[in-house]
């Protein structure tokens, strides 16, 4: 497994030759795992991005370097320490570097020579399949989805120079993902959102949810869906609910501070029953916080989000899989049960993209948006039913009239104020929890049957945590005989317990890891189950915790 | 003759004696005279008095969150176009708490219809000011009188590129009627801002107040030259005129989105396996 | 103790008629308490008062009635069989009742006989006074602070008239109460605002918030506040918080529909660490719910509200005292602490009036605002200290810069991106709550030191659990000789747990009360203490839990 | 000569070729010039890259929430009235996600000046439209070009009601300080709606398209005629007027505001227990 960096300044195209490199390498057959770090700029500053490539399965970064391609003086700077000791820092000439793994290339000269100043990065891509052994023969077909076609000839013969003026350095290690896809968590989310027949989204634009409202859009005629962009998160969210309630699938996303304005809406599609679901895309609070960075510090809010008590389901990404399955599973669940289903996504997962198997469209299905049947007797929106679910319609689609009322309400719709006809609709509402309860998710239970440590988390954590586990049960420390196991949730809320008790009834210890300041997935575990974690690693910088990072975090909690 | 009728039988929460029951009435005649299918009207509405006029007509509805009508008219109507989305709601839901929605959905000229039942007051809360109280007004909060300058909703919404902005009173059925017909059969945002007396909180903007003010716009007005427009919906002291103010025929969003201009009803367009498909070949 | 109740339509003046009255009864030595019920309509409809009176301090209402005063048919209908055998039914001459307690009085008629149709309501006044054995000779006292000059005459009356026809029934029973106040929960709440220095208010009119607000503007020019009737509920959360940073002490008021909108206005207190009070007058939800009615179902979601983690304290009131009280601890903890407060009350609270000791202001403690002076270093507005709290200053009272800033930020307050600082601002800001946590009052311990079983409650339902725990220990229902002890709580986030955990291990079983449908105090219990309530009492049909019903439930649930 | 200075050393945020350089210099310039103390200005903006200007003066600052500006400004000044408050932030911000603050506090009418940096884009979150993007331009999430009409907030901020309306360009740096200075000056709400290229995000209306199009008004425009402010509002194609469109004389809210039109600054103002004491008798 390889470790690069590329550093450098917001607008010097680090993402594009990230982008590049990684598809490069993965049609090459290598599993290619690529987070991004970035500041909340437009130019300057230092941004980076971790692109980790190897023959296995990869869900995260580390931070231990093979080589950095730095594209200013402050990348080495700041990462040479990462570095190990034969690894590389490739740069231009001109750059300040005088350490001894230090590989220069005049890329703006070739850039110059070549008819254009901007490519200079791309010399690096060059260099860079070089230095890992690659072939570039099948180069241009890359380059075509990433570069205009006028600028095509001249990218693949800065490619060219690049990869002519570096030498062989790795062994190309033959991975077997060169049939796998290669995309963000946000665009496997969005993809799933099309595939449950998503027509509608309406947004406003918030780091790390923007790029879902993009890619939507770029597809939008292609795939009949219109995409909203709102004056505000409130309009939004009653912008989705008002589709929903009119027939179209519907969706919203944003970040924290958006979700905050979105609250009442929530409640909204709670009281009257309208499918909608809501992607929280999480970044460091408190309100702006980090606006281009990652946290889990939203999970106990969008729980208890709103005023006043109604059902819902909260269901956190772990991974590009989940992006995508689990996108879908939220549209029905959403639909079955007529309740607003939130996804709690982050900067991490949103952003990073992985190599994963191309998504299965044959096993899914999908549940159809309301029946638009004729009744018989009188058709009552709010009927009173056994699961609480009672008939939805869609407006003009029969011979009913479908009604929606943020009041309470009687059967029909009607603002009601008796105390009598509150408590069945409260109760209608609230019952829906029971049959969903049935369907829940466990957790992933990762590592062996028998352990002494069980590491709790939830949601992008999934991916350091499964590689801290695998660390710490090679033999880690000053204990290597202590086994670790982990249970990973993706269903939230309602907390699914089961496995839980089971697993928590065997570890010694409970180790609950977190990105963020309080613990919160703890917290809701306690107040569900009684079940009490005996320490907690919680990271709140913005930076993704690593699996190196919990491996050792554990083993020092370990021993308190 | 109609062939369909929108009455219900529900007893109102009104007070004897309120605008709203005239504005009701309105509609339902309207609807009638355009001879509108009850089960393709979705009535739409926010929170307030003026709110709960949807409970009291046949038809779908949707009373959302206070302020918040517009957004999901507009998205219902982008959802399904066959659809006859009228708000009918109050000033303070219209412009107060759902002010920035009534700016932009100016702006998306969605083909809805906006009746907003303007008594110039805070009614369900009892009788604080409005956006659109009189300056000076003595009001529940407003104890030392209202300072803030009223909006005049009729002269923003024409700033704000509104297309269809006409001035009406309850106490004018026969030209309520005809401003309703006019706002329901005009392609895109249009709005109906409806003096409606509050006889329980507004004891300044009586029956008597309006109907002594209010005169009809006659076919001498062009309501299709924008500075006209303008300098008439300025017009707002001892006269105050009442018809179409501004109409202007525009290109609605339903006409402009690349989505929607080509093919049905969105919410009848089915997404295809083999299109998925291809966006996931595009990752590999 | 006396239970009466008026009822009529909206429109008909039981406010006022009930107002007088409770004033009366209250100057003749009563202690008078009264609850609120009506309709989210301002005509027709269905309204009643409770007036409860007696020797005793009261905290809580009761539906026993011992008189009812109907100003139409309909509050015949529904009450009657609440009325005692004993009690009656006084009522118009052409109201329909055939029941043998009633007692018609003509009083249209008289009322247009003595000039004014409108007064017929204040004729019941006069003959209700009568039927109590009270004296009218104060009642023009009275009557000035409810009624215009110009109406003066006419109302008396009017009372003397309805006082004439009818005849003496109950004893009076002379209480020690006419040096009290007699005022509603909204009224002490906002006196305790302006003891605590209140200079700006913003808020937007809701339900049952809005009387914080009326009763401000009427006392603005006499107490130097300015009161804003803001746009919406952001604008009023922001312009609280522009203010406050301002060096005015300010303070925002809301319903849960209001409070989600204010979601993100809270972080941004917590963020920039701007002292705010937040009122939340809770009622029914979701979304609009019952606009008029009374709920306990916003807590869990006050005390998660907005993105991202930041430390806040939530006080929920409990009765008068605490309403005024308690609500000048609120404003100096916010400022002392420099945090949002955010406190809760509820319909029932908020409308009922209590009579209690005036308010005493000596010994009341007030943290001022912000200091003012100069700095000789460098002036740091987040310095990094060890409680967390830094030197507050206000904009142009020094030569200092003060700022504010919702991104992450550093001693400065300038923006930072770095790991490190977001680690020492988050710490700085959380650690605050331990020095919190020091200050926390205990819930009320209410019954013998000795029971077996223990309820818990929290805010409004003070007053009908004290009212139960007597019920239940003067030997109730099945078990007579079961002892019952209560725990309510006023601060409620951080949670106390001294004194619960001392009273729940002596518990043989713990009884959960609360005003909402899933028990939100029993789940918050569980999360910090792991402490689980046996059973719940719950109740969420809008109307006010009454201590009988109480001990009814606790009976019924104590054999299960 | 000016006896203060608002330079700081503080790196910014921004593109080089950013208009808001050019913004930010005459702000400055500005202050000094009107021989401001820096210790009693207060800078308020939201959140977006011309949010960030506070950040680089040296001044009280209050960055908010995207959108707030205007109701935490507005409120500042009502605290206390001796401060100068100057809110610079995006045209997103101001006309976008705060919209409904933008309408009610020109009706307001607080003594706070309003620079609206506007690029006609998102720049912050990577160039999507704004409300004030021309309609037909392509951008982030308007794929197929944008079809929302623009908002023209020189219109609509004098419609509903504003008393100080200009318009500026940063790339007229002498127009711009002069601009600045009148809106401070201003007794109430003025807003100064400043055109400014955003060179990384904005490829069509660039310092070269406003450059080409921006006239300045003379002395025979008479800015004191509403309807003429109106018209001369809408001029908006190839020529493109800055200078004070509207203004007018108002009473500001601390004028008309019972509790403040007498008596000092609202901070200052003490509460005295003996009048508390009067309040809690009128209970008994
Ligand atoms: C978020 C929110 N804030 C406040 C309220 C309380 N509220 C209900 S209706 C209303 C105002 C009604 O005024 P208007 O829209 O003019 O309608 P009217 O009653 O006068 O017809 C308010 C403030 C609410 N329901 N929701
Ligand atoms: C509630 C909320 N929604 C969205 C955002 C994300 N956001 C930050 S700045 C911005 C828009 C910036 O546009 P503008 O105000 O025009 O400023 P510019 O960057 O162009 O100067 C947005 C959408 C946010 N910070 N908060
Ligand atoms: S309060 Fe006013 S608006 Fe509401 S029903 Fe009564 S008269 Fe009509
Ligand atoms: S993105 Fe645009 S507005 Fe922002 S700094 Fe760069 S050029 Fe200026
Ligand atoms: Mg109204
Ligand atoms: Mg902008």
């Amino acid at each position: 497994m390889y470790n690069l960096l590329i550093g450098g300044a917001a607008g010097q195209g680090i993402d594009t030759t990230a982008a590049i490199l990684e598809m490069l390498l993965k049609k090459s057959g290598y599993n290619v795992f690529t987070s991004r770090d970035f500041m909340s700029r437009i130019r300057g500053g230092h941004n980076f991005s971790l692109i980790r490539f190897g023959t296995e399965i990869i869900k995260s970064h580390s931070n231990r370097l093979d080589g950095i391609i730095a594209l200013n003086n402050e990348t080495v700077e700041i990462h040479k320490t990462e570095l190990n000791p034969k690894g590389f820092i490739l740069c231009d000439a001109k750059i300040d570097s005088d350490d001894h793994r230090t590989i220069k290339i005049d890329m703006e000269g070739i850039a110059k020579k070549i008819g254009n100043p901007k490519v200079a990065g791309t010399v690096a891509i060059g260099a860079v399949l070089k230095l890992f052994s690659e072939k570039i023969d099948s180069v241009k077909d890359v380059l075509k989805s990433f570069v205009k076609a006028d600028y095509l000839d001249v990218n693949i013969e800065a490619i060219t120079e690049g990869f002519d003026v570096a030498e062989n350095r790795f062994p190309h290690l033959k991975g077997k993902f060169s049939d796998h896809m290669i995309l963000s968590g946000n665009n496997a989310l969005t993809l799933g959102a099309i595939a449950s027949g998503l027509k509608f989204y309406s947004a406003y634009p918030m780091s790390p949810s923007t790029s879902i409202m993009e890619y939507l859009a770029s597809k939008g005629v292609e795939m009949d869906i219109v995409v909203e962009q709102a004056e505000d998160e409130i309009a939004a969210i009653n912008m989705a609910i008002g589709a929903s309630f009119a027939g179209a699938r519907a969706m919203t996303g944003t970040s924290g501070g958006g979700f905050s304005l979105m609250v009442e809406g929530l409640g909204l599609s709670g009281m009257t029953e309208i499918p909608l679901v809501v992607v929280d895309a999480q970044r460091p609070g408190p309100v702006t916080g980090f606006p281009t960075r990652t946290e889990q510090s939203d999970l106990k809010f969008v729980i208890s989000a709103s005023q006043g008590e109604f059902p819902r389901m909260v269901i956190a990404l772990r991974h590009h899989e989940d992006a995508f399955y689990q996108t879908i599973r939220a549209f029905n669940i959403a639909e079955k049960y007529q309740i607003p289903v939130i996804i709690l996504t982050d900067q991490y997962l949103a952003d990073a993209s992985a190599t994963i198997k191309p998504f299965e469209l044959d096993d899914i299905d999908i549940i159809n948006p309301a029946g638009k049947k004729d009744y018989d007797g009188e058709y009552l929106r709010y009927k009173l039913t056994k699961d609480g679910v009672s008939p939805r319609l869609i407006p003009g689609k029969s011979r009913n009239f479908v009604t929606a009322d943020s009041d309470e309400h009687d059967e029909c719709g009607w603002i009601t104020e008796s105390a009598d006809m509150r408590i069945k609709m409260m109760d209608k509402r609230m019952i829906k929890l029971d049959k969903l309860k049935l369907e829940l998710q466990e957790p992933e239970f990762i590592g062996p049957e028998s352990f002494d440590i069980l590491l709790l988390g939830w949601g992008s954590t999934y991916g350091p945590i499964k590689e801290a586990v695998e660390i710490l049960n090679k033999g880690y420390g000053k204990k290597p005989n202590l086994k670790f196991s982990a249970l990973v949730f993706g269903d939230v809320y309602p907390l699914p317990q089961k496995l839980l008790k089971e697993k928590a009834a065997k570890a010694s210890r409970i180790v609950n890891v977190e990105q963020n300041a309080t613990g919160q997935l703890a917290g809701l575990i306690r107040e569900h189950t009684g079940i009490e974690c005996t320490s907690n690693i919680l990271k709140y910088d913005g930076r993704q915790i690593s699996g190196e990072e919990i491996a050792d975090r554990a083993m020092e909690v370990s021993f308190k | 003759m109609s062939k369909h009728t929108f009455n219900i039988q529900h007893e109102t929460a009104w007070c004897p004696g309120c605008g709203n029951f005239s504005i009701l009435d309105c509609l339902k005649t309207a609807l009638e005279e355009l001879d509108k299918d009850p089960y393709e009207i979705l009535m739409v509405a926010g929170i307030g008095q003026a709110a709960k006029t949807p409970q009291y007509i046949d038809s779908n509805y949707f009373c959302g969150l206070h302020g918040r009508a517009l957004p999901a008219a507009a998205a219902a109507k982008i959802a399904n176009d066959t659809l006859t989305v009228i708000i009918n709601t109050g000033d303070g839901d219209s412009y107060g708490e759902g002010g920035n929605h009534f700016l932009h959905n100016i702006r998306r000229n969605v083909d809805i219809t906006h009746f907003v039942h303007d008594n110039q007051v805070y009614g369900l809360t009892k009788g604080q000011s409005s956006p659109t109280t009189d300056e000076g007004q003595v009001m529940d909060v407003q104890v030392d009188g209202n300072i803030i300058e009223p909006l005049n909703p009729v002269l923003t919404a024409i700033a704000a590129g509104a297309g269809f902005v006409a001035r009406a009173f309850s106490g004018n059925k026969v030209h309520l009627v005809s401003m309703m017909k006019q706002a329901i059969e005009y392609k895109g945002y249009a709005l109906v801002d409806i003096f409606q007396p509050c006889v329980s909180f507004n004891k300044v903007n009586t029956f008597a107040y309006y109907n002594q003010r209010v005169y009809e716009l006659d076919d001498r007005y062009n309501s299709g030259n924008k500075t006209a427009a303008l300098v008439k919906a300025m017009e707002h002291g001892d006269k105050i005129p009442i018809g179409v103010i501004y109409k202007e025929s525009k290109k609605t969003y339903h006409q402009k989105n690349s989505v929607l201009k080509n093919g049905g009803p969105l919410l009848d367009r089915k997404t295809k396996p083999a299109e998925i498909g291809k966006l996931i070949k595009e990752f590999i």
